[in-house]
Formats: structure tokens, C-alpha cells, sequence
């Protein structure tokens, strides 16, 4: 009896659902734009930062012209998790839902895993702060408005030798994660280079435990302690700097550009020196317009962090929106093709500076990358001067 | 008349238990032996250590004039070991094979508490007993390249319902059978390896005097059909003296009496075993 | 009798080419995007999975849990040999590594491989490990999976593994063709194929003389063991048998989703195989079946709107907000656990009688209701 | 020697407290399993939710109220989890059990993923605990100190409670034989119930002191240390309480030193710290395979 029931009840939801699934009627002047970021695991507190910047580009300019017909604007969001497993299924549900672009994602390997469910749809995708540079190798459908993990490696690497001064240098880096591993790696082939000398370690998935990689650095006489991980690590990392007395500078990518890392260093004599694409206070109009928008909602604030402080990757959601926007009007079409196609020429001058694409991959070209240092006192970031390659 | 079965100084200790001690017998080909004595006395023990389900601390047990199993005592054992015979076998080589390699021998059991495969049918029951005989190998199987044998096999196992008078049960589950008929199930599976020495572990455990009676005939029957040998642990009189060419009486581990049944039924120190003694104070 | 039974594997086999048609139909009649292959194609491979964790779990009664690990070697394997040897040399996958494998197969050997793989570090395990009994085993096996996610993690077998970074660019289910042709494979169908050969060598396998050697270990190790059957011998085997489809679905898995890594074969994955397999029904292999294609239904595809702000036409973006949808899934696992114990197929097998059965008994209870 | 001690000294630190937290979930762990044969495999995630709930109480109400109120809830938590998802299953298969304890693993994960939108949550630094004191020149938390102590002393009171007590000798009885000691009039429920509370109570006392030293809670942060402190249960003898807790420091020690190896043992190299929880398990196989029943469990002999 109970099995009947079981089974008439899965029979009536499956019908309900082919139908609801199949409902979705497509109204005629509306462009969607996939959201193709992580709101949980890992990379969750970056990922919803980065969400809220597209989220407000969107609420300050939600139409767009496509040729002569203005269209509305609808954000499809899905949640990628931080794992690369469900990632492709996260894509495969943009897709369905037929975007035209898609931007993301945070997080390097999400979007390594994502791509090939693009690249068989045709539909293109532009990577916000994913550095790694396997995202946009060797295919045509990702484009990226940030700089790459080799660039920044360099700098931050240089940044260790002269700045710091440091000739030891402790890195660690997450098991499996494609951002951390690549940015680690880039750094030591840097700094070796430089004549450096580095303790290279990584973590397991789901540790919480640093003290002994702490331990580690402290015993093996580096000077510096360079970690560019999730915030999630991020922040046990500082906490547990702070109770086992690491006494040196820890320095990592654009990752901790976030107000959890401020938020964990604060109070403490940590010393936490990052290196990110925006600095807070650059672009004042959009800094207090973001603040307000947060503000006047309580989600928003807590997918914030909890306060309105503007990190980088906002900023660069906030650009990427206003970039695929004007790719769309230059293509004067919602096709993703035809999207694709615009894309490569498409240029803007955004909150974070100029963005253009050089031609091979379609990664921005950039030459600034900000530093700043984790203000213990006040729970704000200061700004250091910025490196500018040329 | 060879001996099929041959027990040399088996003893079985478990811990500082003694359950079985010093025990020899042995069964000539085509008899039917008992093995008979009071609960505990250490029955089952010397069945399963026939069977290789344990292995004995110590001693020899020989099949078809071959040594099949032997030990002695080893390890942690050889301290704690109170049995007698300790040093007889040490220089020989430890023989001790898994019970389905005793089986592949030509040796099968049933057992006390009846274990039927719970959830095949009857048929399937039997013809899970014939897998020790089938020459395919599992590439054949799952390719179906022998279905010949297995055919074969499935014809041998309705005969084998049909002579134990199952065929009319062949697709009810085997633990919805009466308990009688899973008693004569668990013989025909025995069966279904194709036994020479059959050892039956209470096969009469529950019954009333006239399914008892049934019993017995039965047994005569497949030992004459099948050319079998038997051994059984019996604890109905009836049937044991009744069937049996020899009976060894097994108490607290020991044996304490053989011969025929007219012999064991008037040796005292049986009539003390199984009616208690009373002991002067 | 042998005639019910013939005509009963005709209609099977009716049945069987109806679904496979029907594949083949919508593959030319939709998009190749669409959500539904999504889950046809993850369905059938979880599918697969969960029948050769059924052979182990119901049908030997060896509580293993180490199914994601052999996944693990089938991915990696099938990944590694089919990766044109062109992507090898280049930066584009092995990154920080130079890789050592200077050859690639087609995607059939590269299947084969992998299940081959599974199989051979099956048996090596199995050999200290199948000696274990119940929940020993089951932790011994869940520690040998965990084992071997982190020694393909590790950095020395970097130039075969990639490290702990993802594997891509290998013959992914785009990228199969048709035999000796470059007309490309239709990907759900190839999935189904694959599949539906596996899950029949495995029944076959069960309704053989070694199945019922399984069956027999199962419900009675002793009187197993009594009537002749080896249970190392058979446990092994039975054990090798399940992870070489194990790693043949490993390998599907990763040309399902383009790319793999290590990461995400944990023990949460072999879980959630073994729910499917309880869900099904131990010992049914329908069951197994149709609760992998539920299953992946109702996560990916069905509650995707509990995720998304729009489920069944109600919007409510602050209730149904990212995580919700496996709020509820759990919800509904756990109601099913606690109220369909037996799953939904117990150990019998989907047939047309029952069906009939079933689609009579609903009729009949209507005729009450009104 | 002194010298080696000295230098490696907050390696064993670490080991001995997060060993010490482990022994505290481990109990739980190898408790339910000598009742109810169910490896437990909610418990981790038990001693997440008390993380979480301390995380979400401490906001709004001091420490003096919030600490016992999370042994509260989570004792709660233990109690409704057996309550409605083990006790219906009672005469069901063992299988069905453990997975309905999957299941409910799978729930707690997705409702705290629900409940703190995906993301880690910061844990209240508890005054004192979470001091930093200098031992022989090693830089540490109170707590880190604090843990094994706390551990041999909860472990002593369970000892002594299941010695001395009408329900720590039912809990025995149970534990020995299911069904006689239900014939003999033992309210079994209830000892189960209880063995639940004892196990959810420890759970969270150890989360105060695991969240204390790594301060941030996530929906799988109970998943590693269950995981880890189920396979010591196993690795003493599952079912036995004083062979958890002595599994679950050796595993807390041990991994320690496998993560600090290139620093202790002088060997340079990455490759080690990838092996550290698979060292764990590595460790556990070679134990079940000399000794099938871990180091003090019981060997359990089949009635043919």
C-alpha cells in the first residue's frame, strides 16, 4: 500500500515537473545573462561578493539595446559549489536556460570544469577574477577581464624579494585547487629565479588544522608565509598564526581581498599583505553606490560578509556585467554566437580601469596589480602603493 | 572393510576449554557410525573440526587413507595446551584446509540448527550445492558458453528433488517449508556435492516418532542410492540404535565408549553419562 | 513454462529497443544542451555504479564502501590513455609536470583499460581486506578508497596523474565517434550502450552458477562454505567483478563531465551510491536502476528551482535560495529511508506481471475512493 | 632526545589536543556501536551543529549562558535524531540503520548549508581557552592544554559511570546481549536514548574545544574529525572505551608528525602532507589486518 503511494507520488511530481520544466515560455525582449558562481562551499563568501557586483550593475542599468529594440536584462544565477564535480551540471543548467553569455567564475578550477559545457553550447563565457591561465588557453568561448596567475606571481614574487626583503619563503598551497596550485607555482619559479630559496607544502581538502604547516614555516626559518587560499582557509590560517606566534609577513593573492580576512585580522598582530585587482576608494560614486545598495537590504549585507565593505572581485563583477553588455550591443543580437563573435573587440572603461582583450586567448590586458595590508586596528585595508608592469 | 574416515588424537581447545580431547574412531566405508552423548560433550566440535570449519589444536584426521588435517600445538597454544599426544605430530606438517576444500573431498554435513540458503527457492537451494562440481569458469558462465553443464546441473538437481520427494516444492522459498521437509532439504543439498561420507549433525532434532521413523528409512535409502557412508551426531535412541552398525559415545570431551549398539546400550559408564551418577560424598 | 519464459525475455527485449529508440530519437529531436541528457546520461552511469555496488552489497553481502575509489582509478585511467598524445605534450593540461605516457587509445580500449585497472587494484586490495568481516570491511574499504584518492593527489606520480589537477582534453562523450569513421557518436546513446551491456553481463553474472555462489554467501557464509564454496575465492571475485564495472562507469563519469580529479571521488560520493542502492532496493537490480535515474532527477534537474527563486510557478527567491534544494532532498531521502525501508523494488526485479499488477491495484483503489 | 621534544614540541601539542578532541567524538562513536551495532554516522555532523549553534547563541547571549545551553541543544539534537530516525528502524536490517544515519548526515549537512548560506562561520573566541600561553617555548592556545585533561577526566566520570551505575550496568547488559537483557526487563529505548545523550554531550564538549583551536565552522567541518575519530573507535576496538580513546590520540599525534615530517625528520619534500589523512586510514587497515578486531576489541566467535 505504502509502495503505491510512493509510486503514484512519484509519478504525479515527475508529470508536474515536465510540465513546469517545460513552461518556460521565452518572452521576446529579454536577454539572459548566466551567473555561474559559487554561493556555497570553499569559494561561497567570494563567490556571492562577486554575484552582488554583477546583482548591482544589473539593478543600475537593467536593459540593454540590442539593435534598435531595447531589451530587459534577467540574471540567471546557479550555484557551482566550489566543486568541480558540479560544475558542469551547474553550466549544463545555464545553458539550458538559454543565456546568451554567461560570466564566472570565481575560482579557477570551477571554471576549468565548466567550460567544456559552454563550449559544446556555442555560448560564450567571460571570467571575472579566475587567474589560472588554463581557463582561457587553447579555446575560443572564455574570455577573462582580469589578470593571470603568471602576472601575479611575478609581482607578488618581487614583491618578496625586494619589498620584503625575504629569501626563505614559506608557500602553501590547497591539494587539488587549481587557483592556489597555480599561483604557488608561478611564485616559486619567480623567486627561485630571483635566487630565493622556498618550503613549497600543500593541505588536504577539509583540514582545519595549520598549526603544524605553521609550525613548519617557523622551524624551517622562512621569512615570509605565502598562502594565496580560499577565505575559508584564509581564516583559520590567521587565527591560528595569531595563537601560535608565526612572526612573519603572510602574503597571498587576490583570494584575500575580503572582508573575512579583515575581519579575522583584526585585533591581532598578523601581519596579512595581499595583492587584488581593485582598491576600495578608487572609484568613489560606485564604492558609495554599493554601499548604499548593500545596505538598504539585509541579504545583500550578509552575502556581503556582513558589512559594506567593497571588495576587488565586486568591482570586477560589477565591470564584467557592464563589459558583456556592451558586447551584446556591439553584436546588436542575443545569439551566443554572435555574442561570442563581439566579444573579442569589445572594450570598456570600468571602475577598475580600461578593459580590453588581446586576441590569442582573450585575456585582459593589465599591467596594475594593487597591493594593500590588512589594517589589524581599524579592520580596513590600506592601500600600498601599486605595482605597474609595463 | 577400509577405513573412509580415520580420527587420530584429535583434540580441540578453545582457550583453556578442552570440548573435545583425545578423540580417535573411525568409519569404514559403507557404515552408518554414530556419534551420540550428552548436550556439550563436544559432538558438533569434532563435526566441525571434520569439516574444517575449526581447526583442532591437535591430531590427525585422515579421508580415503590420506591425512587431510593435522596440528599440532602452536604459538600461544603450545603453553596452555592440557590435551594429551602434544609432541606426537610436532614435526609434521600443519594440514589445514578451509571446510569447502573438505567438501571438494567427497565430505558434506548438515547442521544442528538447520542453515538453508534463506532466500532461494528449494530448487535454487540444490543447485547452489552443485557449483563445487561445475567445471565453468565465471568467463563461461556470464557468456553462457556453458550452458550445457549448466543445464545438466539443472537437471541434475529436479532428480535429486524428485528422489527426496521436494519436486512438488521445487519454487517455494526454502524457509517456508515445514520443518521436516528443510531437514530433508538440507540432506538433499548435502547430497547435491556428491558426497561419499555423509555427516549429519542431529538429523532427527525436533521430530516426532513417526517423522523419526520416516527419518530412518530415509537414511538407509540414500546411503544404498548415493553408495554413501554416514556419520551422525543422533540424540533419538530410536533411530541411532535402530540404524547405526557403530556407535562412539562421546562425554565431556572424552570418549567413553564404542562398539555396537547392543555393546553401548550396556556399557555403564554410558548409562552413568546420560543418567548422571551418583557420586560418593 | 519454457514458452511463459520465452515470451516474457522477448517482451524484455521489446521494451529494452523501445528505450534505446527513444534515445535515439530525441537525440536528433533535441537540443544537445537540454537538462534531460544531463540526467539520462548521469542517471545511466550512476545506474551502472549502483548495480556493481549491488553485486557487493546485495548480492554477496560484502559491506564494501570503497566504490568511489575505484571510480577514481576508471576515470583517471580512461582520461590518461585516451588523451591525445598531442594535449599531453603540450602546457595545456599537464601544466607542471611533463607527462610520461606517450601513447593514446581509442575511447573503447580506454573503457576497457579502465575497468581493467579498477579490477587489478581490486584484487590487491581485496586480497588483506575481504579476510575482514562487516563493518571492518566496510571502513577498510572506505580507507583504501581515501588512500587512493590521495596517492593520485600526490605529487611524485605528477607526470602521470597531473598531480591533484584536473584532467581535460581526453575523449570526452563529444568527442567519440562512430567506429573507424569521424561521424560523431550520438553521446547518450553511446552511454546507454555501455551501460546496458555492463548492467546485462552483470545479470547474467547473478543468474548464473557463481551468482548463486554469491547469493549463497550472502545468506549463510557456513553452510556456504560447507557445500564447497570457496568464500575467499568468491568474495574476491565478486569484489573484482564489481569494481571492474565500477571503474568502466568511472570512466563514463569522466567523459560525461570533461573533465576529472581526484577531489571529488570522497567517501560523501560513495554514500550517496549507497542510498541509491538502498532506495532501489538491495538486491534488485531494476530497483538500482530506476532509483539512480530518480535520484539524479530530483538533485540536478527537478529541485534545481528550490535553488533558483522559481519552483513549481511560486516565486520565493528569500525561501528558495541557493541550498534549499538539498534541504528538501535530504528531506525526501530520509522519508523514504524511514518509510520505505526496503526501497522501492525490496529484492524482487521490475517485471510485466508486477506492473500489470501495480497499474490494476491503483485502478482498483480509485474505484474505492469514489 | 630532550632536544628533539623540544624542538618538535608544538607538533606533539597539536597532536595531543586534537587527539584529545577526537577521543571525545570517538566515544560517542564506539558507545553507540556497542548497543546498537550502527556506526553512527551522523555523530560527526552532530558535532558540527553544536559548532553552529554556539556560533548562532553567542551572538546574542554571554558565554556563561550560551556554553550550557549548547550541551543542551545538542544533547537534544542527539536525543530527537535517534528519536525519529533510528527507533523506527529498530527491527529493520542493520543496513537500513546505517542508512538512515547516512541520511540524516546528508540532512544536518544541508540544512546547516541552508541555514548559514554556504558560507564558514566565525566561532566566538571563548575568554581564556582561546588565550595564548608560551610552554617551554612553544606558543600555544589554553585550550590545547586544557583538552587532554579535560578528555581523562570525562573519560574517568563515563568509566565510572558505567561501572557504578543502575544504567551504565544496563548499558553493559545491553551491550552484551540485546535481546536477553530486554527479556530481563532492561527498558532498552531508554538506555539508547541515553547512550545517545552521553555520546551528543561529548560531541559537544569536544566541539568547544575543536572550534576554540580552529576557530571557523562550516556545514563539513564535522566530517573530517567524525570520520577521523570513527576510525580510531575502530582502530581501539569498536565498542570498547578506553580502546577509542587511546585510537583517537595515536591517530591525533600521529597525523601531526606525518604534516610536520619535513620539518621533524629533516626530510625535505611535499609529498608528505598529501598523505596525512590517508596515513590515517593506511594505519588503521595495517591494525585491522594483524588484529581483525582493532587493539582491545572483543573477537566475536560464530555458533555453527
Amino acid at each position: 500500500m505504502k509502495k503505491k503511494l510512493l509510486f503514484c507520488l512519484v509519478l504525479l511530481f515527475s508529470a508536474v515537473m515536465l510540465f513546469a520544466g517545460g513552461s518556460s515560455e521565452a518572452d521576446s525582449t529579454v536577454v539572459k545573462i548566466g551567473v555561474f558562481e559559487p554561493a556555497s562551499g570553499d569559494n561561497g563568501a567570494g563567490g556571492k561578493q562577486e554575484t552582488l557586483g554583477i546583482q548591482y550593475a544589473n539593478y543600475l542599468t537593467p536593459t540593454v539595446m540590442v539593435g534598435d529594440t531595447e531589451y530587459t536584462v534577467e540574471l540567471v544565477v546557479a550555484d557551482n559549489e566550489s566543486s568541480n564535480d558540479r560544475a558542469a551540471t551547474a553550466a549544463a543548467t545555464l545553458v539550458n536556460a538559454d543565456v546568451s553569455v554567461a560570466l564566472g567564475s570565481y575560482g579557477s578550477g570551477v571554471s576549468i570544469a565548466g567550460s567544456d559545457t559552454f563550449r559544446i553550447a556555442g555560448v560564450p563565457i567571460v571570467g571575472i577574477t579566475c587567474t589560472n591561465p588554463q581557463v582561457t588557453e587553447g579555446n575560443t568561448h572564455y574570455f577573462r577581464i582580469c589578470y593571470l596567475d603568471p602576472f601575479q606571481g611575478t609581482v607578488l614574487a618581487n614583491y618578496a624579494y625586494d619589498t620584503l626583503g625575504a629569501r626563505k619563503v614559506y608557500c602553501l598551497a590547497k591539494l587539488g585547487d587549481d587557483y592556489s596550485g597555480g599561483l604557488v607555482n608561478y611564485f616559486i619559479e619567480r623567486f627561485t629565479s630571483l635566487g630565493g630559496e622556498v618550503v613549497s607544502e600543500t593541505f588536504p581538502d577539509g583540514n582545519s588544522d595549520f598549526t603544524s604547516y605553521i609550525a613548519n614555516a617557523k622551524n624551517s626559518g622562512c621569512e615570509v608565509f605565502f598562502s594565496p587560499v580560499s577565505t575559508e582557509a584564509a581564516q583559520l590560517i590567521i587565527n591560528q598564526a595569531q595563537s601560535q606566534g608565526l612572526g612573519m609577513p603572510i602574503l597571498a593573492g587576490d583570494t584575500w581581498d575580503s572582508n573575512v580576512i579583515l575581519q579575522a585580522a583584526k585585533g591581532t598582530d598578523v601581519d596579512v599583505t595581499v595583492t587584488t585587482f581593485y582598491p576600495e576608494g578608487a572609484d568613489p560614486e560606485f564604492d558609495e553606490g554599493f554601499k548604499s545598495w548593500v545596505n538598504s537590504d539585509s541579504a545583500r549585507l550578509s552575502n556581503n560578509g556582513g558589512d559594506d565593505t567593497v571588495a576587488a572581485v565586486t568591482a570586477m563583477g560589477f565591470d564584467a556585467y557592464y563589459f558583456v553588455l556592451q558586447a551584446i550591443q556591439n553584436a546588436a543580437s542575443i545569439d551566443p554566437a554572435d555574442v561570442m563573435e563581439a566579444l573579442w573587440g569589445t572594450e570598456i572603461d570600468g571602475v577598475t580601469g580600461h578593459i580590453a582583450l588581446e586576441q590569442v586567448n582573450g585575456d585582459a590586458i593589465r599591467n596594475t596589480v594593487y597591493v594593500k595590508h590588512a589594517n589589524t586596528e581599524t579592520g580596513g585595508w590600506d592601500a600600498l602603493p601599486a605595482v605597474v608592469v609595463d | 572393510m577400509k577405513d573412509l574416515l580415520r580420527l587420530e588424537n584429535v583434540t580441540m581447545q578453545f582457550g583453556g576449554v578442552v570440548a573435545v580431547n583425545n578423540l580417535s574412531m573411525h568409519v569404514g566405508e559403507g557404515e552408518i557410525v554414530a556419534l551420540i552423548g550428552p548436550n556439550g560433550a563436544g559432538k558438533t566440535t569434532a563435526f566441525n573440526c571434520i569439516t574444517g570449519v575449526y581447526e583442532p589444536s591437535n591430531g590427525v584426521i585422515s579421508y580415503d587413507g590420506k591425512a587431510i588435517i593435522r596440528n599440532h600445538p602452536t604459538g600461544r597454544m603450545r603453553k596452555i595446551y592440557a590435551g594429551q599426544e602434544s609432541g606426537k605430530y610436532a614435526d609434521e606438517k600443519i594440514l589445514n584446509p578451509t571446510p569447502d576444500e573438505i567438501t571438494k573431498l567427497g565430505i558434506a554435513r548438515t547442521f544442528q540448527n538447520i542453515r538453508l540458503f534463506r532466500s532461494m527457492t528449494v530448487f535454487e537451494n540444490v543447485l547452489t550445492a552443485m557449483h563445487v562440481r561445475a567445471k565453468e569458469n565465471v568467463f563461461s558462465a556470464v557468456l553462457r558458453l556453458s550452458w550445457r553443464e549448466e543445464k545438466s546441473m539443472a537437471e541434475d538437481a529436479e532428480k535429486l528433488l524428485e528422489e527426496q520427494g521436494l519436486l512438488s516444492h521445487r519454487d517455494d522459498l526454502a524457509t517456508s517449508l515445514p520443518y521436516g521437509l528443510q531437514r530433508r532439504l538440507e540432506i538433499a543439498r548435502a547430497l547435491a556435492t556428491r558426497p561419499h561420507l555423509l555427516l549429519l549433525d542431529e538429523p532427527a532434532a525436533g521430530m516426532n516418532p513417526q517423522e523419526t521413523q520416516e527419518l530412518s528409512a530415509f537414511i538407509r535409502q540414500i546411503k544404498e542410492r548415493y553408495d554413501l557412508t554416514v556419520l551422525m551426531i543422533e540424540h533419538h535412541m530410536d533411530l541411532v540404535m535402530g540404524i547405526s552398525d557403530r556407535i562412539y559415545v562421546l562425554d565431556f570431551g572424552s570418549l567413553i565408549a564404542e562398539g555396537t549398539p547392543d555393546e553401548v546400550q550396556n556399557n555403564q559408564r554410558v548409562i552413568d553419562a546420560y543418567l548422571g551418577v551418583a557420586e560418593d560424598v | 513454462m519454457d514458452r511463459a519464459k520465452r515470451n516474457h525475455l522477448i517482451r524484455i527485449f521489446i521494451a529494452i529497443a523501445v528505450v534505446y529508440l527513444a534515445i535515439l530519437v530525441l537525440e536528433f529531436t533535441l537540443r544537445p544542451t537540454n537538462i534531460l541528457f544531463t540526467v539520462l546520461r548521469k542517471g545511466a552511469i550512476y545506474s551502472l555504479v549502483a548495480v556493481s555496488m549491488n553485486l557487493l552489497n546485495g548480492f554477496t553481502g560484502l559491506f564494501s564502501l570503497g566504490q568511489a575509489g575505484f571510480m577514481l582509478l576508471g576515470a583517471y585511467t580512461y582520461a590518461i590513455f585516451t588523451m591525445p598524445v598531442s594535449v599531453k605534450e603540450s602546457e595545456r593540461v599537464y601544466k607542471y609536470y611533463e607527462c610520461i605516457v606517450g601513447f593514446d587509445t581509442g575511447a573503447f580500449i580506454g573503457l576497457i583499460a579502465a575497468g581493467l585497472v579498477a579490477a587489478f587494484f581490486a584484487f590487491l586490495i581485496g586480497l588483506p581486506v575481504l579476510r575482514l568481516k562487516s563493518d571492518y570491511l566496510a571502513i577498510a574499504t572506505l580507507g583504501f578508497a581515501e588512500i587512493l584518492r590521495a596517492i593520485f593527489q600526490w605529487d611524485v606520480l605528477g607526470p602521470l596523474t597531473n598531480g591533484a589537477n584536473l584532467l581535460r582534453e581526453y575523449k570526452d562523450l563529444t568527442r567519440i565517434t562512430l567506429p573507424f569513421t569521424d561521424i560523431p557518436f550520438p553521446p547518450t546513446l553511446f552511454v546507454f550502450i555501455v551501460v546496458g551491456i555492463c548492467i546485462l553481463l552483470i545479470v547474467l553474472l547473478i543468474n548464473s552458477s557463481y551468482g548463486r555462489a554469491f547469493k549463497a554467501i550472502r545468506d549463510d557464509e557456513t553452510a556456504a562454505e560447507a557445500m564447497g564454496i570457496n568464500l575467499f575465492r568468491h568474495k574476491e571475485l565478486s569484489f573484482v567483478i564489481s569494481s571492474f564495472f565500477a571503474g568502466v562507469s568511472g570512466a563514463l563519469l569522466a567523459a560525461f563531465q570533461y573533465t576529472v580529479q581526484a577531489q571529488q571521488f570522497k567517501s560523501m560520493m560513495t554514500y550517496e551510491i549507497l542510498l541509491i542502492v538502498v532506495i532501489g532496493g538491495i538486491g534488485s537490480i531494476s530497483g538500482s536502476c530506476i532509483a539512480s535515474f530518480l535520484y539524479i532527477a530530483l538533485s540536478e534537474w527537478w529541485l534545481r528551482g528550490l535553488d533558483m527563486g522559481r519552483f513549481l510557478g511560486i516565486d520565493a527567491p528569500d525561501l528558495f535560495r541557493s541550498g534549499f534544494r538539498r534541504l528538501v532532498f535530504s528531506v525526501i531521502i530520509m522519508i523514504i529511508v524511514l518509510f520505505f525501508s526496503k526501497g522501492i523494488m525490496g529484492d524482487k526485479e521490475l517485471s510485466f506481471e508486477r506492473m500489470k499488477g501495480f497499474v490494476k491495484g491503483i485502478g482498483r483503489k480509485k474505484g474505492v475512493s469514489k | 632526545m630532550a632536544d628533539f621534544l623540544h624542538q618538535n614540541l608544538s607538533y606533539f601539542l597539536s597532536g595531543i589536543s586534537v587527539g584529545g578532541q577526537y577521543a571525545l567524538i570517538a566515544i560517542g562513536y564506539t558507545m553507540v556501536y556497542g548497543i546498537l551495532r550502527l556506526i553512527n554516522f551522523a555523530h560527526g555532523d552532530v558535532f558540527m551543529c553544536a559548532g553552529l549553534i554556539m556560533v548562532y547563541l553567542s551572538s546574542s547571549l554571554p558565554f556563561a549562558v550560551s556554553v550550557p545551553l549548547v550541551l543542551i541543544f545538542t544533547v537534544l539534537l542527539g536525543f530527537i535524531i535517534e528519536r525519529v530516525a533510528y527507533r523506527p528502524l529498530r527491527s529493520a536490517p542493520r543496513m537500513s540503520v546505517m542508512i538512515s544515519a547516512i541520511g540524516v548526515s546528508y540532512l544536518l549537512q544541508n540544512a546547516a548549508l541552508y541555514f548559514t548560506g554556504g558560507l564558514a562561520k566565525v566561532y566566538p573566541a571563548l575568554p581564556w581557552l582561546s588565550d595564548s600561553v608560551v610552554i617551554w617555548g612553544a606558543t600555544t592556545r589554553v585550550v590545547t592544554i586544557v583538552t587532554p585533561f579535560l578528555t581523562a577526566a570525562l573519560v574517568v566520570l563515563l568509566t565510572l559511570l558505567i561501572k557504578h551505575t543502575k544504567i551504565g550496568m544496563a548499558m553493559r547488559a545491553v551491550s552484551r546481549d540485546f535481546e536477553t537483557s530486554q527479556l530481563m526487563g532492561i527498558r532498552i529505548n531508554r538506555v539508547i536514548s541515553i547512550t545517545f545523550m552521553i555520546g551528543s554531550l561529548l560531541a559537544a564538549v569536544a566541539s568547544l574545544l575543536y572550534f576554540t583551536n580552529y576557530a571557523s565552522v562550516t556545514p563539513t567541518s564535522g566530517s573530517m574529525p567524525g570520520l577521523k575519530a570513527f576510525v580510531a573507535a575502530v582502530f581501539g576496538g569498536i565498542g570498547s572505551i578506553p580502546g577509542a580513546v587511546i585510537g583517537a590520540f595515536i591517530i591525533g599525534i600521529c597525523e601531526n608528525i606525518i604534516k610536520g615530517g619535513s620539518s621533524i625528520f629533516g626530510i625535505p619534500g611535499s609529498g608528505w602532507t598529501t598523505f596525512s589523512d590517508a596515513f590515517t586510514f593506511a594505519f588503521l587497515i595495517i591494525i585491522l589486518i594483524v588484529k581483525p578486531t582493532g587493539l582491545f576489541g572483543e573477537k566475536a566467535v560464530d555458533k555453527v
